[in-house]
């Protein structure tokens, strides 16, 4: 960037500052999201409503997004200390990790379309599969941006001494982890409990 | 310009030609270019705005069928807030960000000019709703379920909303970032030109309401196309939530119309009163207020609506409780005047005019908050002359004074002050003319967004409506004046000099145009109002004296001063990946898989390009290798 | 160009006060009839908020006098004057005082505001202190509908009140078959009676009206509803307790049955079967016996008691009832054929509209 | 205004094993959240949800990305917007649920 080699004002990066200034206004995003899933979680309009969650499945499912925030932030660590290789290691094993996110996402979806509830069914469906499905594009958006990551390591685009570069994928990707966390919690187990 | 001349295919080196505007990442240049995108898209809104005043001058016309009014009136709506006044707005922000806090370009070139591309590709998706159907009919507030009804055309609302919408959300996180991290050394905060500062008010605003929007429309969008229930009474959906998501961001989405032209007309008053901006902190207190009280009031809007007392109660407090930051503005900016030496230059008499209209407009607006009267005035022309009164007596007289008053810094040429003065005072009396009846036919009970106006109101306020009439007939030959002084000026104005109106910030401390990189050395700012004190200094008493010309303390911008200014070069990408745009919104509005693939497939291949490409050549990207990849210092140690 | 010619029966009057209190000159202009405004008010529930913005807008006048006055002053005073030595004047920063007295006093007179209008909100949305009457309106797209339960009578585009009571309004909106899925959002607002009040698809909102005078108030659909949004009227008439026994009388009687043979009678036949075209019954009702189920469209069973028709746009009058039958379309914008909605063009040929005409002009 | 504050702190980053002890409890904490569907934890279920939702996500936002270490004004950007999208939507949906038009 043209600043780069001109000092920063704060003596921030700016990449990192667009990220977390981003990442801020995405809490306005999902939260309009769960906003309405709260707002419909009852109106099923005779359809299937929080019963149909498989608890322990979206469970493994959760904990394995939550362990790639592991992984990420010990490729970044990897990466800020010159050690590329290990970098690509872990970066290939959190786009792992999140590929079976999202497998399991599919798979849940399926199950759900197959036991009755889509999309045009009801508020609730719909809700409820918009938001989750926003949350999978992110994962989406967040693989493909470590698959580039690696392929522009491999051909030495991404050099050892610009970790800035995995740390800023590496805050989207804690970033969607986060969300999960509050849509694991506030989606699936309080409702399900308070349905029980 | 660093680079070689040996240059890729994709990356025009050229300084003039059509490559170099498309490649440009230039902020001078995309803010030249936003600027005469709006200009296009404020004659079409004009033109709209002709035909339903044409058809509602009389009672009972049937120039335009309903058919056609409906889509004609929403696309005024949309085209004027989303396609002239925000990016109005932003080709003033990307113009003179940097160059007010004495940067060399803003923090992310590429996705600035990102923003740009986005914005024209998506007016030109919206506009070809024309030819593809039919324009969008459901007003440019779009309440569901109306706008998800199959035959609303609303689709094209809902995805070239969000389409805009990437590029104001890519542009405030660049100007965010630019506006905190890129400041010259000593340009603290309370230095930074109120423009500067309202500026980043806004684009806080943009940040956070444009998440909201882009919600209501995805909901909007699958309801619409994909058969989703949001908003689907049926079912037990609520069309009230589409309400409260729309208005989260449109309240705050006229602040952000109204907060740039508050800068701008913070930056003219002062200089033309050859004063300092009267209570500087008030003012940008104020500022940052409006803004974060704006979000509080998104209600005040549904007073009508299915909300109950309480919720009404609630909204008319906080909505009254913003005529008092916005009051302090108003009063600090009188009293700049007062007690100066004032120059009716044009732009100072746009100045005038916008805090004379606002204020009417503003007064309005608290009337409004009057709940159970408002139960009288929404949905009527009382409202749409409030709003016309903030929005073109507001943020449009600012803007234009912005135009007049910055044109000499963009082509080093004076605009002609005779045309102006002209231009001001017919746009004055047009706008009056046009709107200011609309006050009393909406007390009179003429509803808006009615395609006939109905023969038995017509004997009360037919005469109103005539005025309106006549008054854009008045706006039109106005704006031929502004325009024929504009690109008459470009061509054939007089040399403006360096400083022409005795300016106060930093982008007149360079030539006019500015260089490519703006600045040869970065200056050190020491003070407020930083070019008018190397010019001048203060004694005791506030009288000013002048300070002998050559006393800069600038420091020196490069360690090497024989070394190139390292600049961005051009780059094609932000504009490949933008067309992409079109063949992915055809394809989710006509539910055309292949079209959509293609646009995704598109996007995802600029993407690519985009980063594989360095930001310049032979610079590979990042700082030499055996530097950490991390800024050095801090600018106050530079 | 269409015909609408609406009789107008409210004596021209206006509130002078208001009047003043907006003060523009160009306002002199205006002293026409005071029909559908807001600055007229003819009943309790419309005077409220009218005594609530008047005071209002004197101040938001002395504001606006104050502004521009200071705003004028500064203009002619310290404008740059001819023999203007060129020296900068003073450089005054700021002043703390000033502020401080700038943000309090708006701050006051604000609060002042906020008091009265808070407690005219809950006056405007709770139920009428009197006893009232309650009448249900449905927001169809693009007409009003009225259901009276305490008589069960349906009626379109004209509501019937007493005067001097209160009628609390229960209102929603849906369309077309009355499915809720359908509807759009509609807003029903009479200003001289009262504000408006959204009526919403799959809610209930309420407004509540009063009328001092018997008479004829108009007023029309305020939210935008699509293609004939322009084209949703409506009138409320009050009338004395007698004249409105009379209507709720001659309302709950079931509609004449014609004599066989006439050209009503055949009417009635097409009414109820129009061979492989879609029947008039299919749509509306004509209550001859049995229980009054609402339909489609508008409740015909006494149709000629109205006085406009198709949501009250047009005089009812049989000229306008035989080109409302040729084609629909042509009187309101509807595309019943893009869209379903509204009333469709049935084909007619001028025999059968002869025989339609004459059972609907009999239904009195 | 603390204007041109340099992060100090930038480069205290915790080392891989503490990179994994952090995992870990988050793996604990998670096990403790799935076991409310298994085991009737009564009236405090929602509560100690939602707190453990939070814990959570605090730990994964100061620690995997930094936040503890890193500059005031990223912090200042997320959680700012989390408060803000927090109020909003409150505000939002106790109009939606509580405050309909009168009755209804
Ligand atoms: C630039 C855009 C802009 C701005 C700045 C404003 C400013 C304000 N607006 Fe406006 N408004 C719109 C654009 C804007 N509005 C639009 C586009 C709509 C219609 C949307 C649609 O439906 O399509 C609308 C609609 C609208 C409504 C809904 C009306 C309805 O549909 O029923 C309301 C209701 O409260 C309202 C209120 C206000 C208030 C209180 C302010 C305040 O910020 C004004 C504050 C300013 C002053 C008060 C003047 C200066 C102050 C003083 C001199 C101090 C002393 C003053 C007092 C003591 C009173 N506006
Ligand atoms: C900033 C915003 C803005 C601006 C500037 C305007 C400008 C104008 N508006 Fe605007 N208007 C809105 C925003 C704006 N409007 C919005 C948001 C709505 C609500 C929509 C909705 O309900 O959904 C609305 C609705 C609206 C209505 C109500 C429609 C209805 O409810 O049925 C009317 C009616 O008179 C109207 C009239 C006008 C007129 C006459 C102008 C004039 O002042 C325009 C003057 C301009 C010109 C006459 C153009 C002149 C230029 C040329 C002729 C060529 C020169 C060429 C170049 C410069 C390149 N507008
Ligand atoms: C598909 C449904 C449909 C059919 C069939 C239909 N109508 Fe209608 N009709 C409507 C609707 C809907 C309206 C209301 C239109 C409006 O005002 O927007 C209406 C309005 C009317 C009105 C005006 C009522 C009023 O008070 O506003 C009359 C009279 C009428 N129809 C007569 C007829 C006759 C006679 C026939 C048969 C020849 C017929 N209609 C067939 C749907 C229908
Ligand atoms: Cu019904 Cu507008
Ligand atoms: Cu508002």
């Amino acid at each position: 960037m043209a600043a780069d080699v001109q000092a920063t004002t704060l003596g921030l990066d700016h990449r990192k500052l667009a990220m977390w200034t981003f990442l801020g206004s995405e809490f306005l995003f999902f939260g309009a999201f769960v906003s309405a899933y709260l707002l419909y979680i009852t109106t099923t309009a005779g359809g299937p409503g929080v019963e149909i969650f498989d608890i322990p499945f979206t469970s493994i499912s959760s904990f394995v997004l939550l362990m790639s925030s592991l992984t990420m932030v010990l490729a970044h660590n990897a990466h800020a200390h010159g050690d590329l290789r290990r970098m690509r290691l872990w970066i290939l094993a959190t786009a792992g990790q999140g590929a079976v996110f999202l497998g399991g996402q599919v798979y849940e979806f399926t199950t759900f379309y197959n036991e009755g509830l889509n999309m045009t069914q009801s508020p609730f469906a719909s809700s409820f599969f918009v938001l989750t499905g926003f949350h999978g594009l992110h994962v989406f958006v967040g693989i493909l941006m470590l698959l580039s990551l690696y392929a522009l390591s491999l051909t030495g685009k991404v050099k050892a001494n610009q970790d800035v570069k995995t740390e800023m994928i590496g805050l989207y990707w804690h970033f969607v982890d986060i969300i999960w966390v509050v849509i694991f919690t506030v989606v699936y187990l309080i409702p399900e409990i308070a349905v029980l | 310009m660093s680079t070689s001349s040996e240059t890729k295919p994709l990356r025009p080196a050229q300084e003039t030609g059509l490559l170099s505007w498309l490649g440009t990442t230039d902020h001078k240049r995309i803010g030249v270019m936003y600027f005469f995108t709006t200009l296009v898209f404020f004659a079409l809104g004009g033109a709209e705005s002709g035909l339903l005043r044409a058809q509602l001058a009389q009672a009972e016309q049937n120039l335009l069928t309903e058919e056609i009014y409906n889509q004609v009136f929403t696309m005024h709506g949309i085209t004027m807030v989303f396609l002239v006044i925000m990016p109005l707005s932003a080709a003033f922000f990307n113009y003179l960000i940097p160059l007010m806090i004495g940067a060399r370009d803003v923090a992310f070139p590429r996705l600035n000019a990102f923003s740009y591309w986005v914005y024209l590709f998506g007016g030109i998706f919206l506009y070809s709703s024309f030819l593809l159907g039919g324009a969008p009919n459901g007003s440019w507030v779009g309440y569901a379920p109306l706008a998800s009804d199959s035959v609303s055309n609303m689709g094209f609302y809902a995805i070239g909303l969000q389409i805009l919408g990437i590029s104001s959300l890519a542009a405030a996180v660049n100007f965010i970032v630019t506006i905190l991290n890129m400041r010259a050394p000593g340009m603290t905060f309370m230095r930074m030109p109120v423009f500067v500062w309202m500026a980043l008010v806004t684009n806080f605003l943009l940040l956070f309401a444009i998440p909201v929007i882009a919600v209501a429309l995805f909901m909007l969008q699958f309801d619409t196309l994909f058969g989703a229930q949001f908003f689907q009474p049926g079912s037990g959906g609520d069309p009230i939530l589409y309400q409260h998501l729309f208005w989260l961001f449109g309240h705050p989405e006229v602040y952000i119309m109204i907060l740039p032209a508050m800068g701008i007309v913070s930056e003219i008053l002062p200089v033309a009163s050859k004063k300092p901006l009267f209570g500087y902190a008030a003012v940008v207190f104020a500022g940052a207020a409006i803004g974060f009280i704006g979000f509080g009031v998104w209600a005040h809007h549904m007073f009508t609506s299915a909300i109950g007392p309480v919720a009404r109660s609630a909204f008319a407090l906080s909505t009254m409780f913003i005529a008092v930051p916005t009051g302090i503005k108003i009063f600090n900016w009188v009293f700049t005047m007062w007690g100066g030496k004032l120059k009716f230059t044009t732009p100072m008499l746009f100045s005038i005019g916008f805090v004379s209209m606002f204020t009417i407009g503003g007064l309005s607006g608290v009337t409004h908050a009057i709940v159970p009267h408002n139960a009288q005035q929404h949905d009527t022309y009382y409202v749409v002359a409030h709003f016309h009164y903030v929005l073109f007596g507001g943020a449009l007289f600012g803007l234009i004074a912005g135009i007049y008053f910055w044109f000499p810094k963009v082509t080093g040429k004076m605009m002609s002050e005779k045309l102006g003065k002209l231009h001001f005072w017919t746009w004055l009396l047009g706008f009056n003319l046009t709107f200011g009846p609309m006050h009393m036919s909406g007390l009179l009970g003429q509803p808006r967004r009615t395609a006939v106006l109905p023969g038995e109101l017509g004997s009360t306020v037919e005469l109103y409506n005539l005025l309106s009439t006549a008054g854009v007939v008045v706006l039109t030959g106005s704006a031929l004046v502004f325009l024929y002084n504009l690109l008459h000026s470009i061509k054939r104005g007089e040399e403006s000099g360096l400083d022409p109106w005795d300016a106060r910030t930093l982008e007149w401390l360079t030539a006019s145009p500015p260089k490519h990189h703006n600045f040869d050395k970065i200056p050190t700012v020491t003070h407020r109002d930083e070019f008018w004190h190397r010019k001048y200094a203060e004694d005791e008493s506030g009288m000013p004296i002048s300070v002998p010309a050559g006393a800069s303390e600038d420091h020196d911008g490069e360690d090497d001063p024989d070394e190139h200014i390292h600049m961005p070069d051009n780059s094609l990408w932000p504009f490949i990946m933008c067309i992409a745009f079109l063949p992915f919104g055809y394809g989710l509005v006509f539910l055309n898989p292949w079209l959509f693939g293609l646009g995704v497939l598109w996007m995802v291949v600029g993407y690519f390009g985009w980063i594989v490409e360095p930001l310049a050549e032979g610079d590979d990207d990042d700082v030499p290798d055996d530097v950490h990849d991390r800024p050095t210092v801090g600018a106050t140690t530079h | 160009m269409r015909d609408r010619t609406v009789s107008r029966q409210t004596s021209p009057r206006r509130s002078r006060s208001s009047v003043l209190l907006l003060g523009l000159a160009v306002l002199l202009a205006a002293c026409g009839d005071a029909q559908q405004n807001a600055l007229d008010p003819a009943g309790p529930y419309a005077q409220g908020p009218h005594d609530l913005i008047i005071p209002v807008a004197i101040i938001a006048l002395v504001v606006f006098i104050l502004v521009q006055g200071l705003i004028i002053y500064s203009v002619v005073k310290f404008r740059t004057r001819a023999d203007d030595d060129g020296s900068l004047p003073k450089q005054v920063h700021g002043n703390t005082r000033l502020e401080i007295v700038w943000t309090v006093i708006p701050a006051l007179i604000l609060a002042g505001i906020a008091v009265p209008t808070v407690q005219g909100i809950f006056e405007q949305m709770n139920e009428p202190d009197d006893e009232f009457m309650v009448v249900e309106v449905i927001g169809h797209r693009w007409w009003f509908e009225f259901y009276y339960p305490d008589h069960d009578i349906y009626t379109a585009n004209e509501m019937i009140i007493p005067v001097d009571t209160p009628v609390r309004l229960e209102m929603t909106a849906a369309d077309p078959a009355r499915s809720p899925n359908q509807g759009v959002i509609h807003s029903f607002w009479i200003p001289r009676l009262a504000g408006k009040q959204d009526l919403v698809p799959g809610q209930t909102t309420f407004l509540n009206m009063q009328a001092d005078e018997p008479g004829r108030y108009i007023g029309q659909c305020a939210e935008y509803c699509g293609l004939s949004h322009a084209n949703m009227r409506a009138r409320v008439v009050a009338m004395t307790d007698g004249d409105f026994q009379t209507w709720v009388d001659e309302q709950t009687t079931p509609a004449d049955v014609p004599e066989e043979g006439t050209l009503e009678a055949d009417g009635r036949e097409l009414y109820h079967d129009l061979g492989d075209r879609m029947a008039c019954a299919s749509c509306h009702q004509v209550w001859e016996d049995g229980a009054r189920n609402p339909n489609t469209g508008p409740d015909l069973t006494h149709l000629m008691s109205r006085e406009e028709f198709a949501g009250a746009i047009h005089d009812l009058d049989e000229e306008n009832l035989r080109q409302w039958l040729r084609d629909p379309n042509s009187m309101k914008a509807m595309q019943y054929e893009v869209n379903g909605l509204g009333m469709p063009n049935l084909d007619l040929t001028e025999d059968e509209i002869d025989a339609l005409v004459a059972y609907l002009l009999a239904l009195g | 205004m603390e204007d041109t504050e340099a992060d100090a702190s930038q480069g205290h980053h915790p080392t891989p094993r503490e990179y994994v002890n952090i995992a870990i409890m988050l793996a604990i904490l998670t096990a403790l959240e799935v076991s409310t569907y298994f085991v009737d934890f009564g009236r405090i279920a929602i509560p100690l949800l939602i707190i453990l939702m939070t814990i959570k996500f605090i730990m994964v936002a100061s620690f995997f990305m930094h936040l503890k270490f890193d500059s005031k004004l990223f912090g200042r950007m997320l959680y700012g917007g989390l408060i803000l999208a927090l109020g909003l939507y409150a505000v939002t949906l106790i109009i939606l649920f509580f405050e309909r038009a009168p009755s209804a």
